[in-house]
């Protein structure tokens, strides 16, 4: 419960907006202002928002942060490593979304870290993107990893390209490309589709290291089955945090770890006030599992 | 290696030769396709249409319609969708080829492939979004006249926004100053940071908490329901261990990593489950490969019966095809 | 033999597959089906609507796809023009027309060319903006949609003429191959509104287990890949078919044929890729 | 400043839009960026088709090895966008007879668009996606063995369903009698989806909604600004 320990005033807050939200009626002058359906998930917004705030500003402050070891970021300085001791290039494939989408976010800020690495290890980073939003974006944070880390010179914008906004396309050229260029490290960051399987295994066939992180829950299988390493889901968006090392960013891990213990909180009350309900037949606790659903998590 | 490249090349020439041979040998024949003409614009001065359409039919209408009246013209052998049903059996079977290895022939479809769907999405976003969404708000009057008659808007001066946006962003283009195209970026960024943050605590963290609240013990008619109680019991406990995986400020070792390791079993039971019902999907879509192969270029089956006809008819089809 | 497994080519594999679905395909066979659950509640669902209701069909797929919804599409639309309901249809994605005026062409002007463009069914066409457009039209159409997809202004079409918003639809049936699809529809329209609207959906195998967790509270009903849409045939052509059906409402059901044997195949190897992992390792203990 | 004020433009708009979520007034914003945004993103179609001309036309005229393919992709995509700008082969709209051939539908059966589209697009595309039948086979063999308890549960997990969602599950467990009804392997796969595929990917879900309101939120706060590039100030 140490996460909890310390922000008094977010807690204060909170809890004035939850008895506001909970106690002013619905006809209330308020309510005109602010969405009334909306006014418990303004709460949780609030509350959630609060902690990775805390908890950032608590690290930047200098405050110990730990966090658990997530496997598959340290090996992507392995593999860019390889990829340099055999003399082959890497592979950053940023997803098939544009820039509206935060997994596509996340990639750039994983891009970010990749480009530095391969700047270092003098190592070749081929990033083929999907929307020519996403070519822009790429192609300027992989040119401040080069100034970044004093070799400007060696920045080609060239190597990060468009091809063509269509999954299928995208796809041929990609599989096309990792037979014939033999790359030796493919990285899969970002919001992938039906694609993530002709990727990886392609990959598999030409012998790559494979590092892959998606949200798209339905593409975790093939890329738990068929590459090196996976950063499941919510790891993935962790994972900037991790490489970028810095206490700010890791702080913001445990406001989301604080969003966890909500849910379960939030969970464990739900679910007992439902069993107590169902053996008693009592209506009232019945009425309020309904209000808890449909009113407050609405 | 040689020789049995040579022998492959040999054998696919006198496939494909024999089959084009087929398909011109009257009208008729593998791979052959067969249009109707409609009348557009139907009006009283213009009872034929003012112009005239095509739509594909199916070879047994054809065989009907000329059965019926040999010099008949509305529905007719069509030599552009013939040609492309035979290229697009070639394009899949160029694709197919990459399994086999790399190769020309799937180099060219790749390039082919390449080219047109760049452009086809340039298409697509010119008329169905800088048109109607830009151009079309911004000058109303000039795109009626133009291409969208059907408009009737009055200007939405609102639509300036993204257009100086999209200047802004091609301003990397031009020699000075390409670090104005960050502005839009950060705005686009901006935005769907912000509209993302609340829509997916909304969506998915508010909703899925709310479809986990269910009673430990199910009671129904006949009493205690122990498998409906089993299942929900299951259910929010697996989720739960899910959730203690994926804490991050905590290593996973004592009760904390036992709990996690239950967690992995559950995500590991999803992820087999997603991938058998994938397998199902992806079979699908090969299933429906094979059949355009078998059924609209090669004429081996014929499941949708498109080119069954009734006797009479049939022989004249069969007259007309040998 | 052994050896012959631990070496198997990539390509062997892939002949084998080829063969799997091909042969099934040549030989045409067929299987019985047994509805499960989720395509008998699509089936109750659409069953429980009064003729003259209003049904927005939501087709979010494109030709890559075809192979698992366009059974569905093909069935749905059969069995809402049976019931002699008011369709809506519309597309979230670029190519989605297409699919629409396939399930036109092939089911209501053949089956029903009874029935009128604008009065019995009309399309809405494409719009770009994803959930955006969901969000939109919830609260109103016309902001959207000055015309439908043939560019009759909407205030000229009779069946549009009360409808301001998709609110005042009865049922909402989604047919989505990824995003925007059915979630973006389950989150976006019936979430905020659960007492005005509802939906059942059809969707690829992939999307499958994504939807679970909405159901039944904001999804009561799911047609899930080929076999859901096999399942959902049967009820459909049991019920208003008779006898004998047209061929190509019995097109979800063919493929389950090469599903069959592709799906055994897909069994055999990884019994024998475990087969070859777990002598390996013996051999290594010795 | 080049990093500054990008910071600003990006921070002031999401936070305007997170209140705007729950001020009724201006619920309607957030959709407006969203059409906005597609305007945008067509007009950044010229960069990437930009980009894409002049990447493959300089490999055609330095002769690099494979500049053949180069400039079969360069004249695919000229003549797929100048069919379909100049709407060839349209005809006008039937609702507006009187118009000229720019009121038809661009991708209409008969105009070159649409031929390109049905034989050249869909066929291409479509095969590629079937590639996944024969990549599922070969992971199948070569990724599914049961290394440890994780593997094990996979792969027993995806043989459930593999079997259960075709006439070979039904027939294997038929034998078994009404009282162990729920062990017919039918049922068995969809009480797995009921029980553990949304438990599983509940825990999933609920994961992305945090990770994305943090990223989101790093990124409004500053905390995270790589994705605006180099730090000249």
């Amino acid at each position: 419960m140490k996460l909890l320990r310390g922000p008094w005033l977010w807690i204060l807050a909170a809890l004035i907006m939850l008895l506001t939200a909970a106690l002013v009626p619905a006809s209330s002058g308020l309510w005109r202002m602010i969405d009334y359906e909306r006014r418990f998930l303004a709460v949780v917004v609030a509350v959630f928002c609060g902690a990775v705030v805390y908890w950032i500003r608590h690290a930047r402050q200098g405050g110990e942060i730990t966090v658990r070891r997530v496997p598959g970021l340290e090996a992507i300085d392995e593999a860019v490593g390889r990829a340099t001791e055999m003399g082959r290039a890497c592979i950053f494939v940023p997803g098939i979304q544009d820039m509206n989408e935060v997994q596509t976010i996340a990639s750039m800020t994983v891009l970010a870290r990749v480009a530095r690495t391969t700047a270092q290890y003098n190592a070749i980073v081929q990033v083929p993107t999907a929307k020519s939003l996403v070519m822009t974006s790429a192609r300027e944070v992989v040119q401040a990893a080069y100034l970044a880390v004093g070799r400007p010179d060696a920045y080609n914008p060239d190597s990060i390209y468009y091809v063509t906004d269509e999954q299928f396309g995208y796809v041929a050229h990609l599989s096309g490309m990792m037979v014939r260029d033999r790359p030796a490290a493919c990285f899969y960051m970002g919001s992938f589709f039906a694609e993530s399987l002709i990727l990886a295994e392609t990959g598999n066939a030409i012998g790559a290291i494979q590092i892959a992180g998606t949200a798209q829950p339905a593409q975790l299988p093939f890329f738990v089955a068929a590459c090196d390493y996976t950063l499941i889901g919510e790891e993935f968006f962790a994972a900037s945090a991790y490489l970028s090392g810095s206490p700010a960013e890791l702080g913001s891990l445990k406001g989301q770890d604080v969003g966890k213990i909500i849910v379960a909180v939030i969970l464990l009350i739900g679910v007992t006030l439902a069993t107590v309900a169902e053996i008693s037949g009592s209506p009232a606790l019945a009425r309020a599992v309904e209000l808890l659903q449909f009113d407050i998590l609405n | 290696m040689q020789r049995s490249t040579m022998l492959w090349t040999l054998v696919m020439v006198v496939a494909a030769a024999f089959l084009i041979g087929r398909t011109l040998q009257g009208e008729g024949g593998r791979g052959s396709a067969y249009v109707r003409v409609v009348p557009r614009a139907v009006d009283e001065d213009h009872p034929e249409g003012r112009w005239q359409g095509v739509e594909r039919v199916d070879p047994a209408e054809y065989w009907r319609a000329q059965a019926a009246d040999p010099a008949q013209t509305a529905v007719r052998w069509s030599p552009a969708n013939t040609v492309g049903i035979w290229l697009a059996a070639l394009f899949t079977l160029a694709v197919l080829s990459f399994l086999a290895g790399d190769n020309p022939v799937y180099k060219v479809a790749e390039s082919i492939l390449v080219g047109v769907s760049a452009a086809y999405w340039m298409v697509v976003g010119f008329w169905e979004v800088l048109v109607p969404n830009l151009l079309g708000k911004l000058m109303p009057g000039v795109i009626q006249a133009w291409a969208l008659p059907g408009l009737e808007a009055e200007p939405d001066l609102s639509y300036l926004v993204p257009l100086t946006l999209g200047v802004l962003l091609l301003w990397r283009l031009a020699p000075r100053g390409a670090w104005i195209g960050r502005w839009p970026m950060a705005f686009i960024i901006g935005v769907f940071c912000g509209l993302r943050l609340v829509t997916y605590i909304h969506a998915d963290f508010l909703s899925q908490i709310r479809n986990s609240i269910v009673p430990l013990v199910v009671m129904n008619e006949r009493g205690f329901a122990f498998w409906d109680s089993v299942r929900n019991v299951l259910t929010v406990f697996g989720m739960l261990a899910c959730l203690v995986y994926f804490f991050f400020s905590i290593e996973h070792r004592g009760a904390v990593g036992k709990c996690a390791r239950a967690g992995i079993w559950v995500l590991m039971i999803t992820f087999g489950a997603a991938f058998g019902y994938t397998v199902m999907g992806r079979i699908a879509l090969l299933a429906i490969r094979l059949e355009f192969l078998f059924d609209d270029w090669l004429w081996l089956i014929d499941p949708n019966n498109r080119r069954v006809v009734d006797g009479a008819t049939a022989l004249l089809q069969s007259a007309g095809i040998l | 033999m052994l050896s012959i497994l631990r070496n198997l080519d990539r390509r062997l594999i892939f002949l084998m597959m080829l063969l799997a679905v091909a042969v099934p395909i040549l030989l045409q066979s067929r299987f019985p089906e047994k509805p499960s659950g989720l395509a008998q509640a699509v089936f109750d669902e659409i069953e429980a609507l009064q003729p003259g209701d209003r049904v927005l069909l939501a087709f979010d797929f494109d030709p890559a796809s075809e192979g698992e919804l366009g059974p569905m599409a093909t069935s749905l639309t059969y069995h809402c023009a049976q019931k002699e309901l008011r369709l809506y249809f519309m597309a979230l994605w670029p190519v989605g027309p297409q699919m629409i005026s396939n399930v036109i062409q092939d089911v209501i002007r053949r089956d029903f060319p009874h029935m009128v463009y604008g009065e019995d069914y009309v399309d809405l066409g494409f719009k770009s903006g994803g959930e955006g457009v969901i969000k939109v039209i919830l609260t109103d159409l016309r902001q959207l949609y000055t015309t439908d997809a043939r560019g009759t202004p909407l205030n000229r079409i009779p069946m549009l003429e009360d409808v301001t918003d998709i609110r005042q639809m009865d049922l909402i049936v989604s047919l989505s191959a990824g995003t925007p699809g059915t979630k973006e529809w389950v989150q976006y329209a019936v979430t905020p509104y659960p007492h005005d609207l509802r939906i059942v959906a059809g969707c690829t195998g992939i999307q499958a287990p994504l939807l679970y967790p909405y159901i039944p509270q904001q999804l009561p009903g799911l047609l899930g890949a080929i076999k859901g849409a096999a399942e959902y045939e049967e009820l459909v052509m049991q019920a208003y078919a008779g006898e004998d059906p047209p061929a190509r409402y019995a097109e979800a059901r063919r493929r389950m044929g090469p599903q069959l044997v592709a799906h055994v195949l897909m069994i055999l190897l990884i019994i024998a890729g475990n087969v070859v992992y777990f002598t390996e390792q013996k051999r290594g203990r010795r | 400043m080049k990093r500054t004020i990008p910071f600003l433009i990006a921070s002031v708009a999401g936070f305007v839009l997170i209140i705007a979520y729950f001020v009724p007034f201006a619920e309607g914003w957030g959709e407006s960026v969203s059409i906005w945004f597609d305007v945008l993103a067509a007009i950044a179609f010229i960069l990437g088709g930009g980009n894409l001309l002049k990447n493959h036309l300089q490999k055609v005229s330095a002769r690099k090895p494979g500049w053949a393919y180069s400039a079969i992709t360069v004249a695919a995509f000229a003549l797929t966008l100048f069919a379909g700008l100049a709407k060839l082969g349209a005809t006008p709209n039937p609702q507006y007879p009187a118009s000229s051939a720019w009121s038809g539908a661009y991708r209409e059966t008969g105009t070159v668009f649409w031929w390109i589209y049905e034989y050249a697009f869909v066929p291409l595309t479509a095969t590629i996606f079937a590639l996944l039948a024969f990549y599922v086979a070969s992971a199948a063999f070569r990724a599914f063995r049961a290394r440890n308890t994780e593997a094990a549960l996979l792969l027993g997990t995806a043989f459930i369903i593999l079997l259960g969602r075709t006439f070979a599950g039904v027939y294997l467990t038929s034998w078994l009698p009404d009282s162990l009804y729920g062990l017919r392997i039918e049922n068995l796969s969809v009480d797995i989806m009921r029980v553990f595929v949304t438990a599983g990917n509940r825990a999933i879900m609920i994961g992305i909604a945090l990770g994305t309101a943090a990223v989101s939120l790093k990124i409004l706060l500053g905390v995270d600004r790589s994705y605006l590039g180099s730090g000249d100030e």
